[in-house]
């Protein structure tokens, strides 16, 4: 069965039934901050946050979490590798160099800035995609009036993701029962015609489950009875009080300009 | 290729965001003018939606033996033409980035740029400007193109985003070259098995 | 119209009927030629057939999913008319349930999948949530609604997709082939589901190629076979050798034992389990 | 090795052991937990277990698409290892056919489909041709060699699958549900092919949830349950209503009728029909 490891967390982790507006209020509000802070101390303490919070509050099992994060960490740290280096020129701060190659101190802090702050936003966007199943963000997005037709779109993914992927790991389980990828040509054949017949069959399903739907009144709406959650008022404050606090510090910081 | 979250300065992250909307509002008043005459179409939209990122979530087997993941743009550019993908590439891109944690929501205009409005017009103008060739020929230009413009789009991102001291040209010739390597045998794999799948389509 | 097996009266009291049907898919001919079936309250009828035979295309007939080329389909003596005020109102009366429960399911949230139906009917949202509340229980799902629909197994997805249908309250529940694919647990899970709807007052029709559960749950039984249906009480049809080996079906296991054994089949109190078949032969 | 149930050996002679096998998914525990299987040439064996139970992890482990977290799989002695080579190697011995045929075929025409792995194996076209040709005629499914997979019926394609799996010439062929979903007819011609099969010399082993069918068919069976699996004769595993019921399966019907009217059922020559049981009450 298809299964990723953030959304089950999402599904089962203790903070599935708090009000999406709660999660989103801390995990976004924590994401902005990160994502426009100039400064490398308050990247760190969001990044602090945000991996505690997820860690210890919302419970998400750790295993999960270094899994999640181990892939977008790997593009930040090649993608970092440029910003180090400079090419060619005459920098006068030069750490190190090979050939017309040389690592300098501003380069570097560049980087490391690049870094923390790219970690601080994937932890606090992890945060919200780890306590949050999809089917509540997307009603999220459809009480802020995203229009309707994305939304619907975008849920019949969800719900259909599952079911083609399981298909795709069985077509390729088969295939390589049969051999199907003893070599890179052989690979690339079985892997097209698994795509083709896994794309003709989501073409079928979608048929039927449009017939399905109909038999219950389809006539264009995928809407739904939205799921009542109770807003809890001192999770907003402490929410609040933390974001407003990191974003005061995070301007304050701008304006001294302290790093 | 996706951008990861908080990469981006916060200025260009908001500007290829702005430069990403009216796209993907005007893919989805596509999407909707469809949905109004064939409610249909919203099931058929859902299935590709999700193929797309099945398709991304699953390694590529590579010649080099490294392996990556198909965008699957120019494909879906093909079949339902650019504007719709801009919209359908912005549901998949988000899916990736709160399911897989591929990108993010910062830089999803910036990702929706390069992956779901560039290069799906990319493939799509191969695939028209070669109407006379072989069918399998221009689909392997529009998969294959469609790859790489994507990838030329994300380093030419980056490299306005972090030019250094070498100025953008310098810093972009760096960008290109990093992910060159596994990049273009890549776009290449993805043409041919793009011709494969739609030789498997055709059967039914 | 001239009905090919002679003339036909629907029975009397019949909730849903469905009259000289004609049905077909293009390119593979006719499916159904001229049946006809009654379905009455009170009254568990299951319609067996091979693959191919038109089991599917009656009960989409019948749902009005399908449009017959010829015939009619009427439950509580209105003629169902393909508008979209027709279909709307056969749709509260006549709920179809698919075979593969992953083409009815479109939302990963099992409570949000059940409410569709009664949103659609434009019911205000307290009384969708009784509908949802009451579907759940009678399926036995209320502990699963908080769980995604992708972590379910198949026979619970089953009993979601048909509470999505009984949300809709239907007079009539058709079940395409509910029992396969089923362990012998999740068979017995559903037949109480099933019971608890009769109970309530819905009536069942199943289509099955399990003979051994139509003879043991069915008090009605249609086989499909050569475009028609020869619907009668499940003792007279499950005996007919005959008409099960022209429709390539078996004959119920205690059939064949008792007649091998000389024994005569009560027509009033048929031997149905393994119970019934061990007092008669002990 | 300590074995959660003592010691254990595998039958002598036995073409496909699992010993030891550990196996579970992340975030779901361990669905084997120390489980053992013999299979022996020309001894029918059937699986038996609930959805869930572990079948087809097990089946999945035995033919090498799953690997265990502990234990090994050994064909003709020789212990599988996962690497190219060892699957390779253990590939043409061990076959698995999923229960959803439209997992296996993905080709567009049967033909296409049969040669997928005969091709993959290298063989030249002849050779290929031959093997398409052995494998069709022993599925009885040659005249449907040109059609469009997606064109043919459910059991035609489970036929088509199971034929893509015999043309890599199996020691086992491992089928997963092969009877799920099929109609009476459909059970009697795919059982007949499997005759075909066990004539051939190939050793068949088959999961299902049909307890009559695993009666009527299997010398040998395997109950998959708490992570272990209680393999025996047909005849001393299902008579065995306490490991049954533990599993959550039924007792075949003519165990219970037998039982109830107070026969013992004989182990050499158990009653396995309906005409076997008639023979002994008659």
């Amino acid at each position: 069965m298809a299964r990723f490891a953030l959304d089950e967390a999402a599904w089962s982790g203790p903070w599935r039934l708090r009000s999406t507006g709660e999660k989103a209020l801390l995990s976004l509000g924590l994401l902005t901050v990160a994502a426009t802070s100039r400064s490398l101390w308050v990247s760190l303490v969001v990044l602090a946050v945000a991996v505690s919070t997820a860690l210890f509050a919302a419970r998400v099992p750790k295993r999960t979490y270094a899994l999640a994060v181990v892939g977008p960490m790997t593009f930040v740290a090649v993608g970092a590798i440029p910003i180090a280096l400079t090419f060619g020129g005459q920098p006068t701060d030069v750490l190190a160099s090979l050939g017309p190659v040389s690592l300098t101190s501003t380069g570097l802090y560049a980087a490391a800035a690049v870094a923390v702050r790219s970690a601080a936003a994937m932890a606090a966007m992890t945060l919200l995609a780890a306590t949050t199943p999809m089917v509540d963000l997307l009603a999220g997005l459809r009480r802020l009036r995203v229009p309707e037709v994305l939304v619907d779109i975008a849920g019949l993914v969800y719900r259909m993701l599952f079911t083609l992927m399981d298909s795709v790991l069985a077509v390729r389980e088969a295939q390589a029962a049969r051999l199907g990828f003893v070599d890179g040509r052989t690979a690339r054949r079985s892997m097209g015609l698994m795509a083709g017949s896994v794309l003709g069959r989501a073409w079928q399903r979608s048929r039927r489950l449009e017939e399905g739907l109909r038999g219950r009144g389809y006539a264009g709406s995928l809407r739904t009875l939205p799921r009542e959650t109770v807003v809890s008022v001192p999770f907003m404050a402490v929410s609040g009080l933390i974001v407003t606090a990191l974003a005061a510090t995070s301007i304050l910081f701008a304006l001294r300009g302290v790093a | 290729m996706h951008i990861a979250e908080g990469f981006l300065p916060p200025l260009h992250a908001a500007a290829w965001t702005a430069v990403a909307a009216p796209f993907v509002i005007h893919g989805t008043r596509a999407i909707s003018r469809t949905i109004k005459e064939h409610p249909e179409a919203t099931l058929l939209l859902g299935a590709a939606g999700a193929f797309t990122f099945v398709l991304s979530a699953i390694k590529l087997p590579s010649v080099t033996g490294s392996s990556s993941h198909p965008t699957g743009t120019g494909l879906g550019a093909v079949i339902f033409r650019p504007p719709v993908m801009a919209a359908l590439g912005t549901i998949v891109l988000l899916f990736q980035a709160l399911l897989l944690a591929h990108g993010g929501l910062t830089t999803l205009g910036a990702n929706v740029f390069s992956m779901a409005v560039v290069g799906p017009w990319v493939g799509y103008a191969a695939f028209r400007l070669l109407g006379r060739a072989p069918f399998s020929v221009r689909i392997f230009a529009a998969m294959a193109l469609a790859n790489l413009a994507t990838y030329v789009m994300t380093a030419t991102q980056l490299a306005l985003a972090f030019p250094g001291q070498n100025g953008f040209v310098g810093a972009w010739s760096v960008f290109l070259g990093i992910f060159a390597i596994t990049q273009v045998p890549l776009a290449i794999i993805e043409g041919l098995v793009g011709v494969l799948i739609f030789k498997a389509l055709r059967s039914w | 119209m001239t009905h090919r097996t002679g003339t036909w009266e629907p029975t009397v009291g019949a909730v849903l009927v469905g009259e000289g049907l004609h049905a077909g898919y293009p390119g593979r001919g006719d499916v159904l030629d001229c049946a006809h079936v009654s379905v009455t309250g009170r009254s568990r009828l299951a319609l067996l057939g091979e693959n191919g035979s038109g089991k599917t295309t009656l009960l989409r007939c019948l749902s009005g999913a399908h449009v017959p080329d010829a015939g009619s389909v009427a439950v509580d003596g209105i003629t169902l008319r393909h508008d979209n005020a027709g279909l709307r109102d056969h749709r509260q009366r006549v709920q179809l349930v698919l075979q593969d429960p992953d083409d009815q399911l479109f939302s990963a949230d099992v409570r949000a999948d059940v409410s569709f139906g009664p949103i659609n009917l434009g019911l205000d949202d307290a009384e969708v949530r009784v509908r949802v509340a009451e579907a759940l229980e009678l399926l036995d799902v209320t502990e699963l609604a908080d769980r995604p629909v992708h972590q379910l197994s198949y026979g619970q997805r089953k009993r979601v997709a048909i509470a999505g249908a009984v949300a809709m309250r239907p007079q009539v529940l058709l079940l395409d082939e509910p029992t396969a694919g089923l362990d012998p647990r999740a068979v017995t899970t559903l037949r109480a589901a099933l019971s608890n709807l009769e109970a309530r007052g819905t009536t069942v029709v199943v289509s099955t190629h399990d003979i051994d559960f139509a003879w043991e749950w069915a008090d009605e039984v249609g086989v499909v076979v050569d475009g028609i249906v020869h619907q009668g009480s499940t003792v007279k049809i499950m005996t007919d050798e005959a008409l099960l080996g022209r429709a390539h079906l078996g004959v119920p296991w205690p059939v064949r034992l008792l007649r091998s054994l000389g024994h005569e089949i009560d027509v009033v109190a048929p031997p149905r389990t393994v119970s019934d078949v061990a007092r008669l032969l002990g």
